[in-house]
């Protein structure tokens, strides 16, 4: 007898499979979760951070950067831009000075557009981009280029 | 046209493909952006056209969905929509909510958006594909709710096809993740690692139920293969898109912060992810070859076997590209990333749209399929798209081999925007290639008011 | 492709659609096998010293439970092919209890690795043994699930020795669940 | 095949998994005891291929497929095992 193939078989094996792999990716998620505290650096969410990270969406910055390289690729890469440039020592100022410098106005150059940021929500997007230049990302990116 | 209420898809159509080109314009914007700094700053800076492009696509293609399912669930249930009236209103709540969110993000400051649209209530804006503000949200999740009732009340009257109850759990299992784009914490990494729910889980999960769906009704209709056999194979390929799109999404978790093991889950089943598009496009030819019938509309049959064709490549291919963890550790985030998604998206679900739109709408204007005339036509549209679309992708992925090569290989590694303009070439001429899709797009307009003599409606 | 796999020889034992997922999860599992031994190249060190952790006998307990139990469901196909419905439901009962033993034995190794703090972070060799262990161990539960509702048809006499494809795909299942540790015992617990 | 031919096979089958215990339990280490104990493996999954799934009796193609996964899978895990 050759070999049936019915499609109430095809029928089980799909919800069979489909309910399988979901509950793994559950259970995976479940153990992803008691694993991100070691990891993620959220000890160091203070308010600026949360309020930096308002800024950061409200002005749709991930419209043109990438963040741990997920948004656009049309700005450089802004998970690691705190170490870039110069870390504890002169990173927080030459971000502030950069974003207050803006846009450059140089003809045919990408522009960045002024958002009117005051000195105190500058602080907190320096503290957003601190806190996630130290999340453990695997050593990503390669090199601090980003 | 076999019930009256099939008609209600057609303002989904016509919608879908006018924001389509309102897709692909601001696309131009943009490209020509990468390579003209400064082309149109301020009134439209680059993150607002992006926002525009990405936003459009997707809300294009949930009309072109909603569409194909109000068309195909009252021929597979074998009854009248349940309510048309509804279908009608949600049509214009949709698009006018789409509408006023795209002159919100082009006319008004997106913090000042965001402040007059309760974003401090609930913040769930300025993450990419979910810009949308929290009110457009919600107006999303009625539309929805308000489709899936039309629809499974409709499926619960009548009969219970596989093609409609695996439609409808893509449907389904859409609105369910879109729920999660509300969700925003502080933690940086949970709000990615659940971010992807949303974006991941549509395009190589659900979506591709919605895919399979489409595609199989259209070749049911187009080549007339019994539908036990279409059905049974059917089931095949979205059981294994599941079993290896679930896991799939680890490919997303290597480097924003979750744990390492997702480096080996992500790889290992994200590599077998091309294995149901490669199923697809055998399932789609092995049909057409064993087709029972000549069907009068030649375009269709073209735009189902590219969708086979052309969903492998894109999200097949191009995705296993750099899907591996030790490549896309050097590929994350560069013009790669946008070379398969640019690919991807057309092949998989502009193309499956525009089947059913291809099949659909001579139907619902009273014919089996256009003239001969114009189907040639479609067809010219059909090349020019898929070729071109083909071109950006290869300058993309060129591009991002410059990227990857320059800026994040070597040992002297260059900055961001030197790279840049080291690969403007490239950009320049995806340019192009982007002036010949939109070309191509027009083309398949004027395919539709082509005049000529048509064979009797079906 | 044509749907029928017309052959010469007998068609495939039960459903072809449960081949299909088959051979996808020996892909996928094999992908993983492969990749547990090259990335125990990079640090065969921590690897070994890791595997000394392992209880090796209730690993080789379990292979001996799964082979038997593949026996019992091959006695329990042979059995409903001579129309011995009652038989058939005896065996394959019998492979249902084995799989709960395996099932036993297999959560106290994890419990006793979990309690001593290992988990999927702890190291690779670790990830590798948790992350395969357990996706076999709930490749057997699902093989335990279809066994039950093939056991519940036959012992109302659903099959006979015309039409019995239904006891044949719970058994191609449950084989493939024993071939996949037939190669994961020796790999994990043994090489080194 | 008159009926105690399974408990054959299940009985080699036992045999052959108290080896490779053995082979564990002892200390022989080296490519020798791999390359041994990935065979008892081949051998084992054949065995179980071919009596009790029943692959004997159909067509070469599938029972090809099966040998030739575990040729693979073990080929290539010796080829790690070589390298370090």
């Amino acid at each position: 007898m050759s070999t049936t193939f019915t499609k109430s078989m095809a029928r089980n094996i799909f919800y069979g499979g489909s309910v399988f792999f979901f509950l793994l990716f559950i259970a995976l998620t479940v153990d992803t979760t008691h694993a991100l505290p070691k990891r993620d650096n959220s000890q160091n969410i203070t308010p600026e951070v949360a309020r930096g990270k308002k800024i950061w969406e409200t002005n749709n910055c991930i419209g043109c950067h990438t963040l741990l390289g997920e948004g656009a690729y049309f700005a450089p890469e802004l998970g690691n831009v705190y170490k870039r440039r110069g870390g504890d020592n002169g990173g927080a100022e030459f971000i502030k000075g950069w974003i207050k410098a803006q846009p450059t106005g140089i003809p045919g150059r990408r522009q960045m557009p002024n958002f009117h940021l005051t000195d105190q929500e500058l602080d907190d997007v320096v503290a957003f981009l601190k806190y996630v230049s130290e999340i453990n990302t695997e050593k990503w990116p390669p090199n601090i280029e980003g | 046209m076999q019930y009256k209420s099939q008609a209600v898809a057609k303002p989904y159509f016509i919608a879908a493909i006018g924001l389509f080109i309102g897709q692909i314009v601001f696309g131009l914007v943009m490209g020509l952006q990468y390579v003209v700094g400064d082309f149109l700053f301020p009134a439209i800076p680059f993150n607002i056209a992006r926002m525009v492009h990405t936003n459009l696509l997707i809300v294009w293609l949930l009309f072109g969905f909603m569409g194909s399912a109000y068309y195909l669930i009252p021929e597979e249930t074998e009854n009248e929509l349940y309510s048309p009236k509804l279908a009608i209103i949600t049509f214009w709540i949709f698009l006018v909510a789409g509408a006023l969110t795209v002159v919100g993000y082009l006319f008004v400051p997106y913090s000042t958006l965001a402040e007059w649209t309760g974003n401090n209530i609930l913040a769930t804006m300025g993450r990419e594909f979910l810009e949308q503000p929290l009110i457009t949200k919600v107006g999303i999740v009625i539309v929805a709710l308000s489709f899936l009732f039309n629809i499974c009340m409709t499926l619960l009257k009548g009969r219970k096809t596989s093609i409609s109850l695996v439609l409808v759990l893509g449907l389904v299992g859409l609105a369910v993740f879109f729920l999660f784009s509300f969700y925003n914490p502080t933690n940086l990494v949970l709000d990615k690692y659940y971010w992807w729910w949303v974006v991941h889980l549509w395009v190589e999960g659900v979506w591709e139920l919605i895919l399979g769906a489409i595609l199989a009704f259209v070749l049911i209709k187009v080549t007339g293969v019994d539908r036990e056999v279409i059905e049974k194979w059917l089931y095949v390929i979205v059981t294994m898109t599941l079993i290896t799109g679930i896991l799939g999404t680890g490919h997303h978790y290597y480097w924003i912060g979750a744990p390492e093991y997702w480096q080996w889950w992500g790889s290992v089943f994200s590599a077998l992810e091309p294995i149901p598009f490669f199923m697809m496009t055998i399932f789609a030819f092995n049909m057409v070859n064993r087709r029972r019938r000549e069907h009068p509309n030649k375009a269709a049959v073209l735009w189902a076997l590219g969708t086979g064709v052309l969903a492998f490549l894109g999200a097949g291919v191009w995705g296993f590209l750099h899907t591996l963890a030790p490549v896309n550790y050097y590929t994350h985030g560069t013009q790669m990333t946008a070379s398969h998604g640019h690919l991807a998206f057309y092949g998989a679900y502009v193309c499956v749209v525009i089947t059913m739109i291809s099949y659909a709408m001579p139907i619902l204007r009273g014919r089996a399929a256009n003239s001969n005339k114009a189907q040639v036509v479609e067809m010219w549209s059909f090349w020019l798209m898929s070729v071109s679309i083909v071109f950006i992708t290869l300058f993309l992925t060129a591009a991002g081999i410059v990227q990857v090569w320059l800026q994040r290989y070597s040992d002297a590694p260059m900055a961001f925007m030197a790279v840049q303009d080291k690969a403007a070439i490239f950009y320049w001429m995806r340019e192009g290639a982007g002036v010949i899709f939109l070309i191509g797009l027009l083309t398949y307009v004027a395919s539709f008011f082509i005049k000529g003599e048509t064979k009797a409606a079906a | 492709m044509t749907a029928e796999a017309k052959n010469q020889h007998e068609g495939l034992p039960g459903d072809f659609a449960i081949w299909i997922f088959i051979l996808a999860e020996m892909l996928a599992f094999g992908v993983l096998f492969v990749a547990y031994a090259f990335a125990r190249a990079h640090d065969v060190a921590l690897f070994n010293a890791s595997q000394e952790t392992l209880n090796r006998t209730s690993g080789a307990i379990n292979t001996l439970v799964l082979i038997t139990s593949s026996y019992f469901v091959a006695r329990g196909v042979d059995a409903i092919k001579r129309d011995l419905s009652r038989d058939c439901a005896w065996w394959l009962g019998a492979t249902w209890l084995l799989g709960a033993v395996f099932i036993a034995i297999k959560s106290a190794e994890f419990h006793e690795k979990f309690s001593a703090g290992i988990t999927l972070s702890t190291n690779s060799f670790y990830m590798f043994y948790l992350a395969l262990t357990f996706f076999h161990f709930m490749h057997v539960l699902m093989g335990m699930i279809i066994l039950a509702v093939v056991i519940v048809k036959a012992r109302r006499g659903g099959y006979g020795s015309r039409d019995h494809a239904g006891v044949e795909t719970a058994a191609s299942f449950w084989h493939m669940v024993d071939l996949l540790w037939i190669i994961l015992f020796p790999l994990i617990y043994v090489i080194r | 095949m008159n009926a105690n031919f399974p408990t054959l096979i299940w009985l080699a089958l036992v045999a052959l998994t108290l080896t490779t215990y053995a082979i564990g339990a002892s200390d022989m280490t080296g490519s020798g005891a791999m390359l041994t104990v990935l065979f008892i493996a081949l051998v084992k999954g054949q065995m179980v291929a071919n009596y009790f799934m029943g692959l004997r009796h159909v067509a070469p193609g599938w029972r090809l497929l099966i040998l030739g996964w575990f040729l693979i899978v073990g080929g290539l895990i010796a080829l790690a095992y070589k390298l370090t």
